[in-house]
């Protein structure tokens, strides 16, 4: 139906208008110093001077009710210090700061480009003009639901291992506990700064995936078309497709069609080239749609709509190559664009990107490490006393992976649906053989080969699923190598009792807890010589 | 590398074979104009005076590192010949640097053997054996380093000059063909000659007071030479550098002309609402030039195309020139940075015995070493994200006739997965994600090392087999 | 294509280095082809594989008689010292003479092939770059002749090496040890057959890229060009691309083999040199000083070349789409002459000039690198393992 | 249908029909939505019980796991917990992706009709490959679990052990193979290409040496290569499904392999270390046969697009005697789509799936083994 609606609609509804209750949440904790009712009235982002200084107290008084939580729930610490050297209390420091790093990281990145965001939105809303004038309607509903979805889970997570900590992990019977709420507020805020990455680059992914729809769409239409034109003298020289298969198999896959209409977005292709009236009519939508519970219907009636629109308005689209030009052109031009888009929102990103990175492996590691050590029945940093917990620790490290992990994906996703394009368009150029329109696809699928959307950390790694792996390479060896060393420390301890080998055991576990800092990057020598594909 | 530089080589001629007046055509003078001054704006926000009279010294926004460098007969003491030549330097210059490089070896022949004898002892006194050894190793590879850098200048004394003719003849023409001169104040050589100048004084001067007793002249001549081969190997990385962010602006000024050319801007021309405004933030951080008129694309397109082999040819040819040298600086800096880690490591984990020297020496060489790597990694960086750039750029220019199209696939074609790169004699490319390898590689190196440390604690401590 | 192409004292050393090799092989029975100098064609011959099968089993027979290394006493100690040496050593020692079997029986096995890839590289030779002069190609020059030396010193090596590290001589180590070489010489010259025909084809290649390069120059010096003259090149590049490809198909597995015992050889070598020297203190006599150190250095040198030579082609292969786009700047092109030049560019987009020993690695300096850290990474690994036994 | 499906493909499909990996109906058989609805339940009965199976040896407190000493229970466990997430992982894309391999077999056989009519025989060679692999894996599986349990004397825990683990080693080898097959079809369909190619390019050559070309000839070539152009992006949507069906089983399947292989290799260490009468670790040979032969099956299917490029770059546009612009152009688009469409199979794009891997794999393992060999000092083990 929201095709209908925005086929009316004279302009389409900005992409901001799903945001709303994301701007105020992030409004409210001060991750966007926005204008409040300059979004209300008129969905745009401008940068206003309230904004920037309540962000600022915010982030001053964050700070300082973490320094207060981190003194407060120190003292525990002074007989880890007892115990340990200088070191590894100031590294325990660093590990319990570099949230604090991250979240200040978050608001001044904010700060910085907060001119810059709502120009950002003001494209994308151009884009979608260019893309409405070519008949290609995309509704942001969807991105309203996972915005919601998204802000669920994060006050799920965020709140299960809040309470699950405060209430078995802290005693909570003087006041000064109160403060342990304060731990979670970095966590949070860096979450929700994230989702709004991230739901802007799912935008950019239905964007062009939204084009790739519509070139199917035009290879359907025209396959269509040349059958109707001529059926059967066609059919000898190149066999439509579905004169092939056997009717129980294709009722099958009718029946597949009907009940998994939008269960997926990977095989569209075939969805379109399936060539069944009502089939290749949902494909496209359903390739516009996304993957996550959508109500089949509006495919449905695309389907029983788009047939003889198709026979009215597309029949000849294909056929005329001076029409279909522009039409490619424009659809070239604002695939560039979104690819520009995403560069561009990349940049803004970049250093919280970065920063949440590199907090995700320490964090990771650090959480796996001191589990260990809790089943050692040693003592942890009190700020990881979630890690005495088996189920604490799994609910904190699928969080933070999660975070991580849904970025790298999405990141990866974005640059296929990119890729996608081309193929679709040599999809164009091959159902409609003729030269004029082969001297088309030839240009344009040149210049699509040369648009890239590549996202990287501050060009220090890309976000891609071949990071993952590394990363992955490089948290089991630095975690086998911290139980190394934490196994000679107990050694040492056990060896002999007297000062010097408490001062041994002190380096050692100093050596052990140094890790962490050092191994900040992120795939250390063994994940890039070995682990990294060779040449 | 040596084999294949005349395959680029040859075209040079070609080149000079055009007879330049043929590109000025007269209708073309006011959009001549038009392009001097869109051309100088950006040059102007980044350097002081644009108007610059024009018998000026060549390379004068880098003079000074290269007279740093002439003088310690890194580089030839050049000729200028014209506004747009340098010659070969003259006989006097030639000797001069061919003597100081005799000294040079001398002097590191001196401190080999003065390193192998006992006289340096006294230098290495503080540390227990394995530092020692580091020191030793660390000492050997700056030497090694210099050395190396001192023979392959002189190896290269005529590719160097040619690069810069090079440099010099394409900048000839970028001004007759659009009256712009590229130019940008290198300020940061000159920083960072003055911070590495310090830097060594300062280290010399916590080693003075480290060693404790009266110094013998010969270890002095060995800490001054010592600290005059690492100033010198750091300058000539710097220099670099510049090199590298000269051949980038002349990159970015093709990409800006190209630029002009993008259905953004020739939209934006025709007056088309959303073109400026959606073309801000297309990733360059300054007023993007005024759109040119598509009628000049197919000589302009000619024009950037040879621009960009020529320069692609110099980008080449600085890494042919500083292949050897930029290796063995990396494994040098990389031993550096771990062997101070790792002092670092151990002075923090050991208790007591906390000495602020050899922190402070620790830091002054970490701060050196790391400032320069990165300065290094990110120039190779931009330049070879400006050189692949221009086929992007490309391809957002959208011709409605068919030969401009055809003029634009020409150049898309021949660059389809053709991205050039600086890499360290093949051994690995040289772009921002280098510096991030070295550190994990630097955190790896330190593991091991910590854990020798460990395996040597553990044998004085309990020699008991229990361990084994 | 044995012929010294051309007079001068390099080119003679080249022919010479060619001569040798050929002869080599042929006395040590590896290269079961003759030469048929009317036809110009190789033609292999049963007589010379049954020659070359009797050849290696005798050798092998006798490396296996008397096999007196073992119980030299450096080895002894060492082994005593940790047994981890041992075992890598003896999973060396299996691994070298499954090499050489490995190596001899492929090379017979395909030699149909290679009958093939040599004629038709012959054919290349005779029809097509004839016509070019070849003599300055001076890295050609200096790649074959650096080849006909190290294989030469590696076997001088060897043969010190191994009478060097045994103190008593006796008839029996004589023999052992002449038998064990000339089997070494034998896989070495195997290896070095691989990196004279890459050097072969990085030669043609380089003929190409000059030839382009001189098209590219007639254009922008305005002459004219016809675009057979493009597409013939574009024809021998396939052709050569082709042979290429089924040389590594035939090869790879031998290169795998032989590059993997190399390094196996250098971080042992290195490990025992470790062991020998710093664990045992040992007082440093003639042959901590010089027998170990050469054969390791000479090792390396060997390894380094094979990667050089592999990589000098790939770079080569590289120049020609680099040159490709010098053909960019060049007014009114004619439309024949632009279409080839861009399938020649869309060729080269799509099969470059590359070594993939069977898809396990590219053959170029970064895997060299690579190869060069992992193997250091894994001696640092052994030497803590020998600590911890200690 | 089943004319286009042989019997040896139909047997098979069947098979794993059995085992709830192959969640859609055959050609044959009626009523196939009925057919799906209880093969999702069959898979579904399959994954809760073997999670059962595998919750129960990790919990109870019979020596499942090797109680020797701690690190040896933990590498136990780690092998159980792998292998249920690989059930897991196997059952639920069988569940949820039925419609990536209904599109894969559609495809299928829309494309073997070009390919042509098969005989039992030619079957039997078609698949030979594929065959190998299956049932030499699991001669080679029997051959040894008979010979080791004649030689070794079968202790508690072994039995045990090995009761329970070897089911769930067995399914994974069987969807390794699975993978094999579909990867085996895909190349099939590679080479046919191929093979046409190559015939187009020789019978282009061969008319430009000779001159002698028909009126119509630019119009054929032009035609055959639509129709390439058309095949190969059919192939390349059959190889997308391959990939959206199998992805994450794909990844699951290895990584179980893979800590298998590397546990196993640090046991196998230790046991001969230790000099502990025990030699089950001949049981990973199997194991190490196994990624090998997915690498080469996928590897084979990459290597073939470019050499299809190359072919086709291989026909010859224009000689002296005759000049076509529009095949030239027809077969720069040709090239362009395999330059935008490249088949990589990789494991949700974590890291490509060819031989190279098998490097990386080699390398991580030993490092992995030298990290946990530098254990055995430390766990007080008997140390000799």
């Amino acid at each position: 139906m929201a095709r209908e609606q925005s086929s009316e609609a004279a302009a389409v509804q900005p992409l901001l208008e799903q945001f709303q209750q994301l701007f105020f949440i992030s409004k409210i904790v001060g991750i966007l110093p926005q204008d409040l009712d300059k979004f209300r009235s008129r969905n745009v982002l401008e940068k206003s001077r309230n904004g920037m200084i309540y962000m600022l107290v915010t982030l001053v008084v964050y700070v300082l009710l973490y320094n207060v939580l981190i003194y407060s729930f120190g003292e525990e610490d002074r007989t880890l210090k007892a115990s340990q050297s200088t070191l590894t209390f100031v590294i325990g420091l660093f590990l319990t700061y570099i949230g604090l790093i991250m979240m200040g990281t978050d608001q001044l990145t904010a700060l910085r480009n907060q001119g810059r965001i709502g120009e950002l939105y003001e494209r994308i809303r151009h884009v979608d003009e260019r893309l409405y004038q070519e008949k290609c309607v995309l509704d942001n509903s969807t991105i309203g639901r996972r915005i919601r979805i998204m802000l669920g889970m994060t006050i799920i997570f965020e709140l299960s291992i809040l309470l699950a900590t405060y209430i078995k992990l802290v005693d909570y019977t003087q006041w000064m506990s109160v403060l342990w709420l304060v731990s979670a507020i970095p966590t949070f805020i860096n979450t929700l700064d994230k989702i709004w990455f991230a739901v802007s680059l799912y935008a950019l992914k239905e964007r062009f995936e939204a084009i790739n729809a519509t070139l199917e769409e035009l290879v359907a239409t025209h396959e269509k078309f040349k059958l109707w034109l001529r059926g059967d003298q066609e059919a000898a020289a190149a066999p439509p497709l579905d004169s092939s298969q056997p009717p129980q198999y294709d009722s099958n896959l009718e029946y597949l069609y009907k009940e998994l209409g939008g269960l997926d977005m990977g095989s569209i292709g075939k969805g379109s080239s399936m060539s069944g009236s009502g089939k290749n009519k949902v494909a496209p939508v359903a390739h516009s749609m996304n993957s996550f519970g959508e109500p089949i219907d509006p495919s449905d009636k695309a389907g029983n709509r788009n047939p003889m629109a198709s026979n009215m308005v597309h029949e000849s689209e294909l056929g005329n190559a001076a029409k279909v030009e522009e039409k490619l052109n424009n659809l070239c031009q604002v695939h560039d664009e979104i690819c520009e888009i995403g560069k561009a929102m990349n940049e803004l990103w970049s250093y919280p990107i970065l920063s949440l990175m590199a907090y995700g492996f320490l964090i990771f590691t650090a959480q796996l490490y001191f589990l260990y050590c809790a089943t050692q029945f040693q003592s942890i940093p009190s700020l990881f006393r979630s890690a005495k917990n088996p189920l604490i620790t799994v609910i904190a490290l699928s969080y933070t992976s999660g975070k991580c992990v849904y970025l790298i994906y999405l990141s990866w996703k974005t640059s296929l649906a990119s890729k996608r394009t081309g193929i679709s368009l040599h999809k164009c150029g091959v159902v409609a053989d003729d030269n004029l329109l082969y001297e088309i696809v030839n240009h344009l699928s040149l210049k699509l080969l040369n648009h890239s959307v590549d996202f990287s950390a501050c060009g220090f790694f890309t976000l891609d699923m071949e990071t993952l792996y590394g990363v992955s390479g490089g948290i089991t060896s630095y975690l086998i190598i911290l139980i190394q060393f934490n196994l000679a420390a107990q050694q040492a301890k056990e060896a002999i009792q007297t000062f010097s080998s408490l001062n041994d055991t002190a380096g050692l576990v100093g050596a052990a807890t140094d890790m962490y800092n050092s191994s900040s990057t992120l795939h250390d020598l063994v994940t890039t010589t070995m682990l990294t594909p060779t040449g | 590398m040596s084999p294949n530089t005349w395959v680029i080589e040859m075209p040079s001629q070609k080149s000079c074979s055009h007879p330049y007046p043929r590109r000025i055509s007269p209708y073309r003078t006011p959009s001549l104009n038009r392009d001097a001054f869109t051309r100088d704006s950006p040059a102007a926000a980044t350097s002081g005076p644009s108007t610059r009279s024009h018998n000026h010294p060549v390379f004068e926004d880098i003079r000074t590192i290269l007279s740093v460098l002439k003088a310690s007969g890194l580089m030839p003491i050049y000729e200028q010949v014209s506004n747009y030549e340098v010659g070969p330097p003259t006989k006097t210059n030639e000797f001069y640097s061919f003597f100081v490089r005799g000294v040079v070896h001398a002097l590191t022949i001196f401190n080999v053997y003065s390193l192998f004898t006992p006289i340096s002892a006294q230098l290495f006194y503080s540390y227990r054996e394995t530092d020692n050894v580091n020191q030793w190793i660390e000492l050997l590879l700056c030497i090694l380093t210099y050395t190396l850098t001192v023979f392959v200048c002189a190896r290269n004394t005529k590719s160097m000059l040619r690069i810069m003719n090079e440099i010099l003849q394409l900048d000839e023409e970028v001004r007759k063909q659009f009256g712009a001169n590229l130019n940008q104040n290198f300020g940061f050589s000159v920083k960072f000659l003055v911070g590495i100048a310090a830097c060594q004084t300062y280290i010399i001067v916590l080693k003075i007071y480290a060693v404790d007793g009266v110094i013998t002249p010969p270890s002095y001549i060995l800490l001054a030479f010592y600290a005059v081969q690492n100033g010198l190997t750091a300058t000539y990385i710097v220099f670099a550098s510049a090199l590298l962010r000269i051949v980038y602006i002349r990159f970015h000024f093709i990409n800006q002309l190209l630029n002009g050319y993008t259905y953004g801007q020739q939209q934006k021309r025709k007056g088309g609402g959303g073109g400026g405004r959606r073309h801000r933030g297309n990733g360059q951080h300054h007023p993007t030039p005024n759109p040119a008129i598509m009628e000049h694309f197919p000589e302009d397109s000619l024009f950037i195309y040879r621009m960009h082999n020529k320069l692609l040819r110099i980008y080449k040819g600085i890494n042919d020139c500083c292949n050897l040298i930029l290796v063995s600086f990396l494994g040098y800096s990389f031993y550096t940075v771990t062997t101070n880690c790792y002092n670092l490591f151990v002075q923090i984990t050991a208790k007591g015995m906390v000495s602020p020297n050899i922190l402070q020496w620790c830091f002054a060489w970490l701060c050196l070493h790391v400032s320069l790597l990165a300065l290094l990694s990110r120039s190779c960086g931009l330049t070879t994200r400006e050189a692949n750039a221009t086929s992007q750029i490309l391809s957002r220019v959208y011709a409605s006739s068919r030969e401009y199209q055809n003029i634009i696939d020409k150049f898309l074609t021949k660059s389809i997965k053709q991205e050039v790169q600086f890499t360290a004699y093949g051994f690995f490319a040289i772009d921002n994600s280098t510096l991030f390898k070295i550190f994990s590689a630097v955190t790896t190196y330190l593991v091991i090392l910590i854990q020798f440390k460990q395996l040597e604690d553990s044998k004085v401590e309990d020699p008991e087999p229990d361990q084994t | 294509m044995f012929r010294p192409s051309g007079s001068g004292f390099r080119q003679k050393l080249v022919g010479f280095t060619l001569k040798g090799a050929l002869y080599g092989s042929w006395i040590l029975g590896i290269f079961p082809f003759t030469y048929d100098s009317w036809t110009r064609k190789l033609h292999r011959s049963k007589w010379l594989i049954a020659y070359g099968l009797v050849l290696t089993t005798v050798l092998v027979a006798l490396v296996w008689t008397n096999d007196t290394e073992t119980e030299t006493p450096m080895r002894m100690e060492v082994f005593h010292r940790n047994p981890l040496a041992e075992q890598v050593n003896g999973i060396h020692d299996i691994q070298s003479l499954f090499t050489v079997a490995f190596i001899l029986l492929r090379g017979y096995w395909k030699s149909g092939d290679i009958e093939r890839i040599f004629n038709e590289l012959l054919d290349l030779q005779h029809r097509h770059f004839r016509h070019y002069p070849l003599e300055d190609c001076c890295s050609f020059d200096r790649f074959v002749v650096y080849k006909g030396v190290s294989v030469a010193v590696e076997f001088i090596s060897m043969v010190i090496l191994e009478l060097g590290m045994s103190p008593n001589f006796s008839q029996q180590l004589l023999v052992g040890v002449t038998s064990l070489c000339l089997m070494l010489l034998g896989v070495l010259l195997g290896a070095s057959h691989f990196h004279l025909a890459v050097v072969f084809i990085y030669r043609y290649v380089w003929i190409i890229n000059r030839d382009l390069l001189r098209l590219a120059n007639e254009l922008a010096d305005g002459k004219e060009v016809s675009s057979d003259r493009v597409d013939y090149l574009l024809g021998l590049y396939h052709r050569l691309l082709n042979i290429n490809t089924r040389l590594s198909d035939i090869y790879d597995y031998q290169m795998v083999l032989v590059m993997a015992s190399f390094l196996i050889a250098n971080v042992m070598g290195i490990y025992f040199f470790i062991i020998y020297t710093i664990s045992l203190h040992k007082d440093w006599d003639y042959m901590i000083l010089f027998v170990i150190p050469q054969a390791m250095i000479i090792n390396m040198f060997d390894f380094c070349l094979s990667i050089a030579v592999c990589d000098l082609a790939e770079r080569t292969g590289r120049q020609t789409s680099t040159i490709l786009k010098l053909f960019n700047d060049i007014e009114k092109l004619d439309k024949k002459l632009d279409r080839s030049i861009t399938e020649f560019a869309l060729f080269c987009s799509h099969r470059r000039l590359k070594f993939r020993h069977c898809g396990l690695f590219y053959v170029n300096y970064e895997m060299g690198f690579r190869m060069a850290i992992t193997s250091f990474l894994y001696l640092l690994f052994l030497i803590q393992f020998d600590f911890w036994n200690l | 249908m089943s004319g286009h499906l042989g019997q040896v493909l139909q047997f098979h499909l069947r098979l794993y029909q059995l085992l709830g990996f192959h969640g859609i109906a055959l050609p044959g058989d009626k009523s196939p939505g009925r057919m799906r609805r209880r093969l999702r339940a069959w898979a579904l009965f399959l994954l809760v019980s073997l999670s059962a199976l595998v919750l129960w040896c990790l919990t109870s407190n019979d020596d499942f796991l090797y109680r020797g000493d701690m690190f040896g229970y933990a590498n136990d466990a780690l092998k159980y917990v792998f292998a249920e997430l690989a059930v897991v992982a196997i059952y639920v894309d069988t569940l949820t992706s039925q419609r990536h391999v209904a599109n894969f077999w559609w495809l299928h056989a829309k494309l073997t009709q070009r390919v042509g009519a098969v005989s039992l025989r030619s079957e039997l060679r078609q698949y030979r490959r594929y065959l190998i692999c299956l049932y030499g894996m699991m001669m080679f599986e029997l051959l040894l679990h008979l010979g080791l349990w004649q030689i070794q004397p079968l202790t508690h825990h072994m039995a045990l052990f090995w009761m329970t683990y070897e089911p769930l080693v067995c399914l994974t080898y069987m969807r390794n193979v699975q993978f094999v097959l579909h990867m085996e079809l895909l190349r099939e369909q590679l080479a046919h290409l191929e093979r046409e190619m190559v015939l187009l390019a020789q019978y282009s050559k061969f008319a430009c040496e000779t001159g002698r070309s028909f009126p119509g000839f630019e119009a054929f070539l032009r035609r055959s290569l639509l129709q390439k152009q058309r095949i190969y992006s059919d192939v390349y949507d059959m190889f997308r499904c391959f990939q959206g069906a199998f992805n994450f089983s794909i990844l699951a399947v290895m990584l179980t392999i893979n800590i298998r292989i590397a546990v196993d290799c640090y046991f196998m260490y230790y046991t001969i270390y230790n000099s502990i009468a025990n030699i089950d670790y001949y049981l990973i040979l199997p194991a190490l046969l196994e990624i090998p032969a997915f690498i080469y099956a996928s590897q084979s299917c990459m290597v073939i697009v470019p050499r299809i490029a190359h072919q086709l770059h291989s026909i010859v546009t224009d000689s002296g005697c005759c000049s076509f612009p529009d095949l030239s152009q027809q077969i720069q688009n040709f090239s362009l789509q395999l330059l935008h469409q490249p088949v990589r199979i990789d494991c949700l794009g974590l890291t490509i799936m060819d031989c190279s891997l098998l490097t990386r794999i080699a390398c991580s393992v030993g490092t992995y083994m030298i990290y946990t060999i530098q254990f055995i000092p430390k766990f007080k083990a008997p140390y000799m």
